[in-house]
């Protein structure tokens, strides 16, 4: 009984709802009202997930307030964490109380401190990847073997091509970037794409079966 | 400093070159020439033959970290089909993008925006729409299930704009300026690929640098009609625009700063390899 | 500029962006090593963020579920049948109990049965389908579609075409999983490792590319945003700078008595010596064996 | 009006092809009649080498699924970087390594304590199993980055696994797991990013091969059958291919005509 409730009902929700899914997409018509009872469904996903950021929070309060109360490494800098969860929410929750769409996101304080204090952090640790990316380029492109040196070849004549730099040496360069991302870049990704594929239907089809281990808990 | 140590470089040393290197274009711009790529010239073209009173869905699909290349891509668009008198339908499928939006439709419109007179009859800016790529097919099939309210609070229903254009049926093209997912594959997959194909809907996308490579075979086959390629791809549409109608010019020195980081990044593959080669000749330990 | 933003008085502005200098600076310091400033910033961060997320789930869902338009009525507008997905939603919650633990499936059963279905259908149309349909509609014989013969000029469209064709058949036999690569096939996903090599070559050529420019926007950033005509960045940075040394000196001069690893890291020598990646011809072309004897800066 | 909505109709017959392959040839493998044999994936022989390496050193070995949850399109990536994560904590709970997972998504979080749990109890080993070792970064792309950087750098992890789908952060990841010396695997369909993995980790996962890893690590007939048919899918697109090429040349539109269907 237990693993039926556990294991075979979520099985056959996920095969039943596939289904759906692929049914309303071949066979209902744009425009008729079927169609549009399954947007609804599609749209739903949103709601149903809703509750899982607050899990996310939960778990992560627990995290670091159970390193505070163990005083465990680096607990001080939990605490930072804990007041800026705090502070944060307390923000959120003035925009619900006072706000008269009830939007968090749209309230102007809570969006100010994303678009002000957030995306400064965000845009700053993006942007290390110029300096990740200048290290690997040192350490990681070495002509080896073939396959390195065409990497490395094609990396540099791109970095040439598409720099206005590059066109002011030699005319040559942006016609070759471009040949290059539209020829042996085309082909290469589209292998891979039409893979990616296949190898998505395959896994699909192995979860709606039910065989797919690792996900919805095994056998318990 | 023996020639293979030079293989061996501090990593440390290399993080100051990159910048400073890339901060002196910046201070002193060096205003080298940009020649136009054939994939902007198409964005141009495409936006040029829309008839006036087209229907141009605007699409924010990217955050605040992106901004450097998508922004300006997004805004010179717009200010392009503004100055055709395109009317428009501006979204973000990333809340991240919505804010974005906003701030550069008050650039473009003026500082009150929304309360212009043109608002609901050639514009409206829908804001945040939820669900991803889930969202975006609602939003292909039905614009209203998928958000009801503007972004300011607005019924939908209230615009006359929005009574024209229901589902991707009734719009002309699709712009969509992306730094990831949703984004470009994924208005092909459950917006262009449900109604029609690439000559119901064509597409237009502006994509950070990274991502265009992987938008090719999509140009290839006609299911994207035009891409901007990152920052360069801002700057030379800007540099087009300027040209038609004296739009800013204002992605110069990054373009010079692009360049010397370019030949930067060249000049540490080579020097890597210098060292490379010269210890394999050697016969000593590879590093 | 800083424009005000609503009713947030433009000094409030003000303090952000002075923040925002700080905050860019001390990230920047994670690249010397991780220190107690980056350590800061990166708390804070995530906090942040977990709200962050919150939020938005929250707006997304009250805005499927709650706010709807005349011709959409939702929950605001009486049609109860949203009540039905928050619910569901709600079963999330018995991941916090030991006993119905398992009933947090059901929310997650229905999310992954869509995305499945929906993903199905996405990707054999423009995954598969139309990537099938560019192939094989390449201009091989005739004109091209903008009326070019097919081969002339250089390179010739029908040379392009060819190479792409060959370079699709040959990467797509690179992952082939349960035929062994050898005789023709081999050959076949040879040349297709050095098609993929090039695309990733083609793609790291982008990626630098896009890099440098968020590099050049924040340096824009740093370098243009002004207050009132007052460049404050120019005087901020090296403030910051300073910050970050002092620091780094202050965690230099303290005693080792907390040593900031789990363990305490053995002499390298000692370590396990890396076991060497099979030379097999597969996913890496030369894996960039790291020089495992750098130590990390720790 | 058709049965088949307008511009779909190739799409459907071909999704037909491609199951009927993966499923006859699943049925054949589970009915025991046919056993493949599939080709090595040395990035996913490396795992139980890095578990070693982790064990011997004491130091832990960090795993994330990037920046995948259960409601975007990428979730099938998502989906395969949690089995192999699973194979990873059954393997680390044998050798008694701690190993440290970062789920991106919320909504992944509840799935991660199920699967972790469930592999320390299949190694006979419950009571190793730490709830605590589930860390949730909060939900956004460079926060969570940012976060794994610096538990790699403080942990001094021994290995890095990164299995799913990643976007910018895959190189913010790779280069700095360098630097602590860390044994990385990495994989991911995302293919503008695959690249970074191939040049800065120490064995990548190309695209299809992250995918089908569930499969290949279960050594489970069904799964491996389900490889298998994947394997006739690339063969039907390369015929297609081909034909279709013969087709266009020889000046015959029947297929492309079937392809707008």
């Amino acid at each position: 009984m237990s693993v039926v409730v556990k294991r075979y009902i979520p099985l056959a929700i996920t095969f039943v709802m596939g289904i759906l899914m692929v049914i309303a997409t071949y066979f209902l018509a744009p425009d008729t009202d079927l169609r549009k009872g399954t947007s609804y469904i599609t749209a739903a996903v949103d709601v149903l997930v809703a509750t899982a950021g607050i899990i996310g929070l939960v778990v992560l309060l627990r995290h670091h307030g159970l390193n505070i109360s163990r005083r465990g490494k680096y607990w001080k800098y939990s605490m930072i964490t804990i007041i800026a969860v705090i502070l944060y929410l307390l923000v959120g929750i003035n925009a619900i109380a006072t706000h008269e769409k009830h939007l968090m996101y749209a309230q102007e304080f809570f969006s100010w401190v994303y678009n002000k204090v957030y995306a400064h952090m965000d845009a700053t640790i993006f942007s290390l990847l110029a300096f990740f990316i200048a290290s690997a380029a040192y350490r990681a492109f070495r002509l080896r073997s073939l396959e390195s040196s065409i990497l490395l070849v094609v990396g540099s004549l791109m970095l040439l091509g598409r720099a206005p730099i590059g066109g002011a040496v030699w005319e040559g360069f942006p016609t070759i970037a471009t040949w290059l991302l539209n020829v042996p870049n085309t082909a290469g990704n589209r292998a891979i794409t039409i893979g990616i594929a296949i190898g998505a239907i395959s896994l699909a089809v192995r979860q709606l079966l039910g065989v797919e281990r690792g996900y919805l808990g095994p056998e318990r | 400093m023996t020639l293979p140590k030079i293989s061996q470089i501090d990593r440390r040393y290399l993080y100051i070159l990159v910048f400073i290197f890339v901060s002196i274009p910046l201070l002193s711009p060096l205003k080298l020439p940009i020649p136009v790529s054939e994939h902007t010239r198409r964005v141009y073209d495409v936006t040029q033959a829309l008839p006036t009173g087209s229907v141009v869905i605007e699409s924010f699909d990217f955050g605040p970290a992106t901004i450097t290349e998508n922004r300006p891509q997004a805004k010179a668009h717009i200010a392009h089909a503004k100055h055709l008198g395109l009317k428009m339908v501006v979204v973000a499928f990333w809340p991240s993008g919505a804010p974005i939006a906003d701030e550069v439709l008050k650039e473009v419109y003026g500082a009150d925006f929304p309360s212009i007179s043109g608002y609901g009859t050639n514009i409206v800016y829908i804001g945040y729409v939820p669900g991803n790529e889930v969202g975006m097919q609602t939003f292909g099939d039905n614009i209203m299930a998928a958000k009801g309210i503007d972004h300011y609070g607005t019924q939908l229903g209230n615009f006359p704009l929005m009574q024209q254009v229901r589902s991707a049926a009734d719009i002309d093209l699709w712009a969509e300026w992306t730094s990831g997912t949703p984004g470009e594959q994924q208005v092909i997959q459950f917006v262009q690929g449900r109604h029609g194909g690439s000559s119901a809907v064509p597409i237009v996308a502006g994509g950070t640098a990274v991502s265009v490579p992987g938008m090719m075979p999509f140009y290839q086959t006609g299911q994207i009609s035009g891409i901007l390629n990152g920052l360069a791809g801002a700057g030379e549409y800007e540099s087009l625009l300027n040209v038609a109608f004296n739009y800013p010019y204002a992605q110069g020195p990054s373009l010079d700063a692009q360049s010397v980081g370019h030949l930067l990044i060249i000049a540490f593959v080579i020097i890597g390899n210098i060292g490379y080669v010269i210890s394999k000749y050697r016969g000593g330990k590879s590093s | 500029m800083i424009p005000p933003v609503g009713d947030i008085p433009a000094d409030f502005s003000l303090y952000a962006a002075i923040f925002g200098v700080f905050a860019t600076i001390f990230i920047y310091s994670f690249l010397w090593k991780e220190n107690p400033l980056s350590r800061a910033v990166e708390h804070l961060f995530i906090g942040l963020a977990a709200v962050y997320t919150l939020a938005f789930m929250y707006d997304a869902a009250v805005s499927v579920a709650f706010w709807g338009s005349v011709e959409e009525p939702k929950m605001a507008e009486g049609n109860i049948i949203w009540i039905l997905p928050i619910l569901i939603s709600l079963m999330y919650f018995f991941f916090f109990t030991k006993k119905y633990f398992y009933l947090y499936r059901y929310p997650v059963a229905i999310v992954a049965g869509i995305m499945a279905g929906m993903m199905i259908c996405g990707m054999i149309q423009s995954n598969f389908v139309a990537q099938i349909q560019g192939t094989v509609t390449l201009p091989l014989v005739g004109e091209t579609p903008e009326g070019k013969p097919v081969w002339g000029g250089w390179p010739p469209p029908g040379l392009n075409s060819i190479i792409i064709i060959i370079g699709v058949i040959t990467v797509l036999t690179f992952f082939f999983f349960t035929w062994e690569h050898k005789g023709p096939l081999g050959v076949s996903t040879k040349i297709g490792r050095y098609f993929l090599m090039a695309t990733f070559g083609a793609g790291y050529g982008g990626t630098v590319m896009a890099r440098i420019s968020l590099l050049i926007g924040r340096l824009r950033f740093l370098y243009e945003t002004s207050y009132q005509d007052w460049f404050w960045a120019w005087y901020l940075i090296p403030i910051a700078i300073i910050c970050v040394i002092i620091v780094a000196l202050w965690e230099r001069s303290r005693p080792k008595s907390t040593p900031p690893m789990t363990s305490p890291a053995k002499p390298t020598s000692t370590e396990v010596p890396p076991s060497k990646p099979s030379e097999e011809p597969a996913a890496k072309p030369a894996p960039a064996k790291p020089a495992r004897k750098r130590k990390s800066e720790g | 009006m058709s049965i088949i909505n307008e511009g779909l109709v190739a799409s459907f017959v071909l999704l037909i092809i491609v199951l009927a392959e993966i499923l006859i040839s699943l049925f054949l493998t589970r009915a025991g009649k046919y056993m493949p044999k599939i080709r090595k994936i040395p990035g996913l022989e490396a795992i139980e080498e890095a578990v070693g390496r982790a064990t011997e050193m004491g130091r832990p070995i960090v795993y994330t699924t990037g920046l995948g949850g259960i409601r975007d399109q990428w979730y099938y990536q998502t989906v395969a970087g949690l089995s192999i994560m699973g194979y990873t904590a059954e393997l680390a709970a044998k050798y008694g390594a701690k190993l440290i997972y970062f789920p991106y998504d919320p909504t992944i979080v509840p799935m991660a304590v199920d699967v972790m749990e469930q592999s320390y109890i299949r190694a006979g080993k419950p009571e190793a199993y730490n709830p605590e070792n589930i860390q949730y970064l909060g939900g956004d792309q460079f926060p969570w980055a940012f976060g794994v950087l610096g538990a790699v750098h403080r942990e001094q992890a021994a290995a890095a696994i990164h299995m799913g789908p990643f976007w910018a952060e895959a190189l913010i990841l790779a280069e700095s797991g360098f630097y602590t010396g860390a044994i990385q695997i990495a994989g991911t369909a995302n293919y503008h990013q695959i690249h970074f993995f191939v040049v800065a980790c120490d064995y990548a996962l190309i695209g299809e091969e992250l995918i089908a890893a569930g499969a290949y690590l279960s050594k489970d007939p069904t799964q491996i059958g389900s490889l298998w048919g994947s394997d006739f899918g690339k063969i039907t697109a390369v015929i297609l291919v081909i034909v279709g090429v013969i087709l266009t040349v020889a000046g015959v539109t029947a297929l492309n005509d079937f392809f707008a269907l």
